[in-house]
Parts: C-alpha cells; structure tokens; sequence
C-alpha cells in the first residue's frame, strides 16, 4: 500500500511492529506461561524415562536441556504465522510498503523474546533439578540464549514454509529438526565442556557465529518464503 | 489516476482464468467487478493489490494508497474490536481510542466494544471489518464482496459510506453478486469478457 | 417394631434435613448469606491459628535431633501437601457433581478450588526444595513422593489454564469437571506408578527422616499448622466463590438489593 | 521458648536462611491467596453500588422529563 | 439428525466410521509418513545431544525410545478433532442419531491404526539403532502397542477438550502430559526389566490394564469434551 | 409436523439472546428467520438443529430426519468434491459416484469433480455444499444463509432446488438478509419480536 506519506526508516518499522507484535503477545498470559510449562513437564518425562539417578541424571542434564529447548522450539514456532495467515493478516502486511523480510523479524523478534529468552532465563532452575553441576549453569544460560535466536529463527523459516500446506505441522518438524543440528551439537558441547572444566568459549563462540548469521540470512528466507506462501 | 491495469492476465494453479484486462479507476469512480462464480474476480482483486504475484502479469500502476479487504477479514478472534482495529497491518494510521470507538459505532456495533471478535455473529465481524473503511485515509479501496453477511440496515450504511468516499474524490473497486447496487454511479468491468 | 420404626423415622429425617441442606448449598443466595457468616468467622480463627501453630512451630518446638533447627520447615511443608491433595478430591468431587446434577455452585467450588490448591502445591514444592538443600546438599531429587506432588501441580495447572482459556464460562467449567474427573482417576495410578517407579531404581540414599515416630512436643504444633491450613483451604476457597458469585450474580434481584442495603 | 535471644532466632544455628526464606516463600502467597479474592469482591460489590446509583439517577431524570412534558 | 430408516447397530456404526475415517487418512500419505519420520529424526537427536557412547545409549534407549514416542503422540493428537471442528464436521457428526463416544472412538482407533500401530511396528529398527539388546525388542513392541493405545487416547481427549481454543497447541500438552506418566512408567520399566533379564509381563500387564481402563472411559470423556466444545 | 419449538430460548455465553420462540414447521413450507445482525438467527437455528445444547432451553420436537447446512460447510478442503460428497457426517446414507457427479453437474461444477476443494472459489466452494441437498432425503432442510457467495444462476437454482423440495413433501428453514426470496410461498419469523 504505497502512501503519499514520507515512508517510515526501517528502524521504525522493525520498532513499531515489534511493539505491536509484543503488546498482541502480552494480552494473552497463557501464551507467556505455557511455552515455560510445555518446557518444564517434558523436562520432568526424563527422570521417568531414564531413572532418578542423580548422578546419571547430572551427567545427561546438558543434553536432556538441550533437547528439550529444540522440541518446545518446535512446538511453539509451528503456529508462528499459521493465524496471520489463516486471518489474512499476512496479506495485508505483505501490502505494506515495506520489506516483509523486516516485519517478519519484527514478529520473530518479539516472539523469541517472548518464549525462548524467558525459557533460556528459567532454564538454570531446570538445570539444577536435574542435578547440572553450577559450573555449567553460566554456560547453559549463554549457550540458550544464542542457541534459542537459532532455533526461533530456523522454526520462524520452517513456519513460513509451510503455512499453506494443509496438516502442515509435522512436515514443519522434518523441514527444521536437520537445519537446527549444528545448533544443538555446539550448544550440549559448550555446556558439556563447562561442567568437566574445559573451554567452552569457544563453542560459544560458534553458536554466535550462527545466531549472527542466521539473524542475516534468515529474515531474507523468511521474506521470500511468505511470499511464495502467500502466491500459492 | 488511481489505478491502471493494462493487459492483465491471470493464472491459478496452472490454468489461466483471465487475459487481456484492462482497467483505468480514477477518483469518483466505483467500478463493480461482475461475473459468474469462479471467474476469477477473487483473483483479479488480488492481483490489483499486489497480494498475489504469481501467475499475474500486464502492468499495474497505483498512484497513492489503496486499501485491499478480502474474504479474510484480518481479524484476530481471539483480541477485541478496539484491539484489532488500533492498527492496522498495512498503513502506518494508527487510530486512537476515541476514533475506533466512534468508528465501532458508525457501524452500529456500540456495546461489543470490548468482546473478542471470534463472540461475534458473522454480519458483527464483517462490520467490524468494514470500520476500517472508516479509519483508513487511502483513497482507493478494493472490497471483495463486501455486502456478504450485512443485514439491510448494514448494506445501507455500507453504501452511504462509499458514496461519501466518493465525494471525497476517492473510488471504489468492489465484487458482488447482486447487480447495480450504486445505479447509474457505478461502472461494470464483466469479467465474463476477459475469460479465456 | 417401635425401635425399628423409629430408627426408620430418624433416618427419613436425617436424609431429608442433609438433602434440603444441599439442596440450600446449591442455592446462591441461601449460600452467599451462609458463606458471608462463615467467612466473618473463619477469618480470624485461621489467622490466629496460623499465627499460634507458626510461633510454636519457629520459636517453641525443640529442634530436632538430627536435623536441628532446618527440620522447623515441616511445620508449612506438611500441611501444605497434605491440603493439596486433598484439594484435588474437592475439586473433583465438585466436577462431578456440576457434571451429573448440574448444579451451578459445584461448577463455582471446582473454579475456585483449583488455584487455591495448585498455591498450596506450590508451596510444598518450594518449601520442600528449600529444605532439601541443608538436610541432603541438594536442592531437588526426583523422589518419588516429590515427582508426584510435581505432577500434581500440572494437573492442577492444566485445570486453572483450561478454564482460563475458555471464553464461554460455562463451558469452561463443563470442560474443567471432564478434565478434573479423569484426573481423580488417574491420580491414585500416578501414585502408585511413581511408587514403583522408584523403588525399582535402587536410588541414592536419601531417605525422609521423618519416618521415625515424632516427639508429641514436635507433633502438636504440626496438628495445629494442618488444621489452621485446612481452615485457610475452606477460607480461600469461601472467598473466591463469593467473588464470583458477586460477578455472575450482578444481575439478580437479590444481590442487587444486598447490594441497595449496604 | 527454645531461643535464648532474637539473634539465635535469626540464626538458627545456621539453618536460619532456609526457614526463613520457607516461611516468607509461604507467607506471601498465602496472603495474596486472601487478599486477592477480597480485593476483586470489594472492586465488583463498588462497581454494583455505582450501577445502581447511576440507573437510579436515570430513572429520576426520566421521571422529571417526563413530569415536565405533562 | 433422527431418521425413519431403522438405526444401525453400534458396532455397525462403528465400523463405516472407522473405515470412512481410514479412507480419508490414506488419501494423504503424508499423515501417515509424517509421524513416523518424526519419531525418526528426534531419536536421532538424542544421541547427538547426550553423546554418541553405544554403551550409555543402550541403557539409556528404553526411556529415550518411550520419552520419543509420547512427544510425537503429543504432536500428532494435537490436530485429531481440530480440522473436523474448523470445518463444521464435528457438529454435523454431532447431530446424527449416535453417541458420539462410538463415532468419536471410530475415528480415533483409524488414527492410531496410521500412527501409533505403524510406530510400534517400525520401533524394533530404531530400538536396534540405540543399541537396545535384542531381548529387549520383543517387549518394546509389546509394550507400544499397548501404551500407544493409552496414549491416543489421551491424546484425543486432550484434542477434544482445546479445539475450540485458540492458540490451544501447547494447552493440550499440558493437559494430556501428566495423564500420560503411568503410561510412561510402566512401558519404559517393562522393557528395562526385559533386558535385565527381569521379568515384564507383570508391567505389560498393567499397560494392558492401562489400555483396557482408557478404552472403556476415555470414549465417554471425548464425547463429553466434543460437546462442550460445541457448545461453547 | 416436522419440527415443533415450544418456547425456546437461547442464551449465548451467559447473555440471554431471544426467549419465547415458538415454530410449527409442517412439509411444504418455508421459513425466513429474519433479523438484524446479531439478534440471534444462526444461534436458534444451531439450537433447533441440537448443535448446540448448553443455553438452549424450552422444547424442541423432530418428526423425522433433517439436514442442517451451518455457515461451516464441513467440506475437507484437502479432499476433492467427490470425496467430500461420498458421505455425510450425519447421515446413514451413502452416495454412488454417479449420483455425486449428477449433483455435481447440477450445481454447475462439472469438470470440477476432482479437484481439491481449497482450490476452488469462494462460491464454488458454497455449490459443493448444497450438493448435499440433492443428495440427501431428508424431509426438513435447516440453512443458514445458504445464498452467500452465489452469483444469479446459483441463487435461482438454489430456489428452485427448494421449490421442487417443498413440492415434494418437504420444508425449509433458512436465514438470510434478502428478504422474501419465495414470495408468498414462504414466512417470516422476524426474531426482532423474541430478543431480550
Ligand atoms: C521438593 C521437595 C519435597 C517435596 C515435593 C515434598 C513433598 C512432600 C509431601 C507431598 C508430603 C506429604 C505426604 C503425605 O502426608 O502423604 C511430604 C511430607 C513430608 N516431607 Fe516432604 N517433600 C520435599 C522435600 C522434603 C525434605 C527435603 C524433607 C526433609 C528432609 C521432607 C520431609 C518431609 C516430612 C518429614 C514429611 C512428613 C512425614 C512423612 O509423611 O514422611 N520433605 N513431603
Ligand atoms: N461464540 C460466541 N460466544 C458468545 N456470544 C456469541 C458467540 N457467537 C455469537 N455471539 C453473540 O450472540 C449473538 C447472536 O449471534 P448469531 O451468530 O446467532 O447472530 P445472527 O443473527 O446469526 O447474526 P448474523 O446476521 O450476523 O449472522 C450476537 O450478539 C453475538 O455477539
Ligand atoms: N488456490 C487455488 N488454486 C488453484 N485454483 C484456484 C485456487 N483458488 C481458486 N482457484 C480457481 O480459480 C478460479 C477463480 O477463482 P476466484 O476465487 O477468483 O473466483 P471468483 O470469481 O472470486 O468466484 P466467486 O464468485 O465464487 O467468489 C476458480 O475457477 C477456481 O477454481
Ligand atoms: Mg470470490
Ligand atoms: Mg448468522
């Protein structure tokens, strides 16, 4: 919808849907609170599953985190634009006069900061109920908060990819578990090397070369894909 | 000149629906897109605003704003009318309190302010909807059936509006299956001449 | 004869009186009146119960020989747990009945029950966590008796956001006594399941202590602190179910004309 | 009593954080747990008063209207 | 909808729902490759999140094998009844003149028939990949076959109580996830007490228990919960 | 007697919408619910229809089957015309592929019978719904605003459908916001009398 009106820098659109984004969020609680339930009770499966040992458990804590954040990642970016879609919110944005690939990160944005930063805040308390040894507590912190930029950015692409597909949830699943190996291998690893007293900076160090270039690439992938969606 | 479509053709899933469209909307104009179902007006209001890219081609011009509403209404079930329609996605108009409301009863929905929009009966959403109309500066408004849904009471509002866009030097490109709504001040672009 | 008849008689009169009282309880007004008297009453006796069985609990009670003075946290932890789960049986209990009898008040209990008791879980968790770090040097374990009062609180939880997340409030509480019945069944299973569960594990060895017989001077100010959290249940809940009457009511000639009175 | 001074009580033989902080971490919920539920009916029992003074300024407006239409 | 035509029995009813529904299932192959690639790519997350050690994988693959198989029956249950309700279908199902527990039950048992059968079947070649012993892969079978049923189940009451919510997704996990542990319990302790040479009939025992039990209530419960949600 | 309500009243999320309905529908008639935006018409027909129980109160009495077409067309839209078309939700019968494509070709979809129903227009989509018309026996039709999205030949053959229904024993309650399609065959229910 191109206007008479000077058009807004991309900053201030990136900040005005940010904002919008966010406040939408914030209306509904339950969309705050349940990503941290869905990631607390699957956390709770793995005691059942594996045994209460806590020794053992203590040993497994990084990859059980690890694992669990990359499923409720899942979980929770499958409906990332599913309803703008289905509303036809999607369309009306993709008439605005500006990139999709910046109003998509908008959303994206306020989205992560909504589920995986609150879920990457809570994780330490997880990762001491199950025993993580408080030498990894700092590095499970950094590491999901680089990794969940990651996951929501790579669950963001898988969404938009599949919003016109009908029973597209799981296809979602297969489309983005592959693209989100790297990001769970460097993630247990740094936290993995933390807890036995190695460096795990560096594997830090790669999780943010990833976040860094998935915040460049993706927003432009994700641009297109609603697209090619929304064309269909 | 508000809008120019020269030689549009239309594609849908690999079948071409409709070649050769031309259409010139300038302001006091409303032009009613006529045709039986499955013709491709859907389609063709699509491509007018740009929604869908593939498989339209010939040129299409704007000059200013338009706003585009289709079948769906943009509506989040789950917020309420005054949420919904704070903002909008496509324009940078953002409407204050005072404004929304008046607008939410211009269209008789005084009272419902406050529901979640999914509460409503199906002629309630669609006014809702149609209150952008009322918040929106764009002088060109592409409406996609517009009238489903709308009691008579609503179908008159909804006129009224459109004749006084008009006289503010705005136009209208709208689809419906009833004819003539608008008499001698409508044009019809029958699609039926353009199928392939 | 004569005994029989008469027991026969008393037995009439007992069941006529307890359904008519029932059938008062489902009654809003008959209820908001009776609850108001309650809660003028309850008030005040919770909080000095709470406040005695507190003080004697911190500041009277000999410490423990094995756990000194950490073991004073028994005296929140127990009656918290042993509240919650009996407040899961209220809740369901009250879905049942909303289910079967439809009676709007049951439908109001289970509303109200179900955040009381997912806070009183909440504090047995947390009090037990803190008090698991100076007696076992950790903050959690997955226990047996721990990991089903943490499964608890879901269902709790699972109760409270599915009602939260119905707009039509009727249906919510239809949805909500489906929900809580099929729960009640499942919580024994959950229990016993989780039982197994770790006995089979061989775990570590820590072990509740309070196994062992627990001196009178310990055990009654832990009675007082779980009656005064029985009373602070009924309270908790009283009060939720008045202020949802007040809303739901807002339109009856009789809470507008107590309303006029005040 | 089992404490001697304020300070023992405090300190608790350095078990002291931890039953306070229990304590406190079930005070407050507690409170919130009685507190809350009062607060929202005295909101909606104010609310009621001010509908029913609101409708009964009404009717009395309307009846003078209509007095001095008559 | 009450007709002159002489009703048909339960089991009739039954039985022309379940094959509708099944017919409608194969039309889209994807339905029924999805879930199972699912569990496939997530198990295979484990071993890159806990470490690739074969040993510690074979004790280990029990609960990961059971853990897995209950998230993608949470994944999929989440879309059991939504479709049906979004189109209308569920109220015209509602209005024929049968309990809509049979109806609902036929539906359900098509759908574990495509997911929760055919996952149980192809579990041995994902039990052999985590280094499951080979005593263990009769009872892992066993004990799917008859926790999945649990599981759909569940699922689907989890389905029928949230479709009318919106945004319910991750709702329904936090429903269905507590009734869901005994089920865990008694299915990963049976294959574990299978490779320690124990004996795990006793726990197939109460899965089956377990099953039976969900047979008989969880079809009344759905057909409540179907109602409300049409009527809410 | 097809349908009997006795004073019905609906209530819709703790809000009381019409009270003291009272319909008598016999075979060869038809039924307008007339009303604004909102007074009610979809809730009573779901209530008359047992769609939706909670707040419908008073009696309602069914002699025999019906069919009840809601604004949900309970269309896969995934599946093509003739599998949506094989079977009905509610029903025991069950169509022939010839007596699907002789609907199909009634509603003027020939040609259309294979195609997945999401790829079709917004009124094709509606014709694939009333096929359920000619497909079914069921004496009493209940439909809501079964004319949207119809273009003329569509809402003529709509009407027809419905004559010839009534002729044969049949009757109809629709809603709909053009008034007196049927003329003097039909009557009114306005709901405006029965809201609260
Ligand atoms: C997060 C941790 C904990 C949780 C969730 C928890 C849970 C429970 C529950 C549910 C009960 C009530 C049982 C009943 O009456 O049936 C209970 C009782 C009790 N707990 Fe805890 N507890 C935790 C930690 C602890 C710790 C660390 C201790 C002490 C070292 C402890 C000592 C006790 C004692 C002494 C009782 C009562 C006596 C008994 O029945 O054994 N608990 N706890
Ligand atoms: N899901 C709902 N929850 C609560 N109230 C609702 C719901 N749906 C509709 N309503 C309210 O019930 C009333 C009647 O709605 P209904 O859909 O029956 O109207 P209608 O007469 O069919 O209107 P329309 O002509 O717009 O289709 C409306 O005022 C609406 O706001
Ligand atoms: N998603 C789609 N993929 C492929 N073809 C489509 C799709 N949607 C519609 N079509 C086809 O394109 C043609 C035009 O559809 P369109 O929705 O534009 O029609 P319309 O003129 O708006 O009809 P109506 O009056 O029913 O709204 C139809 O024949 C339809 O079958
Ligand atoms: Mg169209
Ligand atoms: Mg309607």
């Amino acid at each position: 919808m191109p206007s008479d009106r000077p058009l807004l820098s991309l900053r201030a659109v990136f900040l005005r849907q940010f904002l919008r984004h966010g406040r939408s969020i914030m209306t509904s609680p339950a969309d705050v609170a349940n990503p941290l339930l869905f990631f607390f009770m699957v956390i709770t499966l793995f005691p059942l599953g594996l045994g209460p040992d806590p020794a053992r458990l203590a040993t497994l804590s990084p990859g059980i985190l690890w694992v669990v954040a990359l499923l409720a990642s899942l979980m929770v970016s499958a409906k990332l634009f599913a309803s703008d879609f289905e509303d036809g919110s999607l369309e009306q944005l993709a008439l605005a006069p500006y990139p999709l690939a910046v109003t998509a990160l908008a959303e994206v944005s306020a989205h992560w900061l909504a589920t995986g930063f609150l879920l990457t805040l809570v994780s330490p308390l997880f990762g001491v109920m199950l025993g993580l040894p408080d030498e990894g507590l700092l590095t499970l912190l950094v590491s999901l908060l680089l990794g969940t930029i990651c996951l929501t950015l790579i669950g963001a692409l898988g969404s938009a990819l599949t919003i016109n597909i009908r029973r597209g949830g799981l296809l979602l699943s297969l489309l983005i578990i592959p693209l989100n190996v790297p990001v769970l291998i460097f993630g247990t690893t740094a936290v993995r090397e933390a807890v036995l007293g190695g460096n795990p900076e560096s594997w830090l160090a790669l999780l943010g070369a990833l976040a860094l270039g998935s915040l460049v690439i993706a927003p432009l992938a994700i641009g297109a894909a609603l697209r090619v969606s929304l064309d269909s | 000149m508000l809008l120019e479509a020269t030689q549009v053709a239309i594609e849908r899933g690999d079948r071409r629906l409709l070649s050769g469209v031309d259409l010139r909307v300038t302001g006091g104009e409303i032009w009613q897109l006529v045709g039986a179902n499955g013709v491709g007006k859907t389609s063709l209001l699509r491509g007018l605003a740009g929604v869908a890219r593939l498989g339209v081609t010939g040129e299409i011009r704007h000059a200013g704003a338009f706003l585009y509403l289709g079948h769906a209404s943009a509506l989040k079930l789950g917020l309420s009318a005054v949420d919904n329609l704070r903002w909008h996605p496509a324009s940078d108009v953002t409407a204050s309190a005072g404004q929304i409301c008046e607008a939410l009863a211009a269209v008789n929905l005084a009272g419902y302010e406050h529901r979640p929009v999914g509460a409503l009966s199906a002629g309630q959403q669609r006014r809702v909807a149609l209150a952008r109309l009322l918040l929106s500066d764009a002088p060109l408004w592409l409406l996609d059936e517009p009238f489903t849904a709308l009691d008579v009471a609503g179908c008159e509002w909804l006129e009224a509006c459109v004749r006084s866009h008009l006289n503010g030097g705005g136009a209208t490109v709208f689809t419906s299956h009833q004819p003539s709504r608008f008499g001698t001040l409508q044009q019809d672009l029958d699609l039926g001449h353009y199928a392939v | 004869m004569a005994p029989v008849g008469a027991l026969l008689r008393a037995v009439r009169r007992y069941n006529t009186s307890m359904w008519t009282f029932i059938h008062k309880l489902g009654s809003p007004p008959w209820f908001f009146g009776f609850s108001g008297s309650l809660v003028r009453w309850l008030l005040p006796i919770t909080v000095t119960l709470l406040l005695v069985g507190a003080i004697w609990g911190l500041l009277v009670a000999p410490p423990d020989f094995r756990q000194g003075n950490s073991y004073r946290i028994i005296y929140i932890h127990v009656p918290a747990a042993v509240v919650a789960l009996a407040g899961y049986y209220v809740m369901a209990f009250a879905g049942a009945v909303s289910l079967i009898w439809r009676i709007r008040m049951a439908d109001v209990t289970m509303r109200a029950a179900a955040p009381v008791g997912a806070i009183l879980t909440a504090i047995a968790l947390v009090t037990g966590a803190i008090w698991g770090k100076p007696t076992w040097g950790t903050w959690w374990v997955w226990d047996a008796r721990i990991t089903s009062m943490l499964i608890l609180l879901f269902l709790y939880l699972g109760v409270v956001a599915l009602f939260e997340a119905y707009e039509n409030k009727t249906a919510a509480a239809r949805a909500c006594a489906v929900l809580s019945l099929v729960g009640t069944v499942n919580i024994p299973i959950i229990y016993k399941s989780v039982d197994w569960w770790y006995s089979l594990h061989q775990p570590a060895s820590i072990k509740f202590t309070g196994e062992s017989a627990i001196d009178a001077s310990m055990l009654y100010p832990l009675l007082l602190m779980i009656v005064a959290f029985y009373c602070l249940f009924v309270l908790a809940l009283l009060l939720n179910m008045r202020a949802e009457l007040v809303w739901t009511h807002r339109e009856s000639g009789w809470l507008k004309q107590l309303v006029g009175d005040t | 009593m089992y404490f001697e001074s304020l300070a023992s009580v405090w300190y608790m033989d350095g078990h002291g954080f931890y039953v306070w902080l229990a304590y406190a971490l079930t005070a407050l919920p507690l409170v919130f747990m009685v507190w809350l539920p009062i607060k929202r009916m005295q909101q909606h029992w104010r609310w009621l008063q001010a509908e029913q003074r609101r409708a009964a300024a009404a009717t009395a407006n309307q009846a003078s209207v209509m007095g001095s239409d008559v």
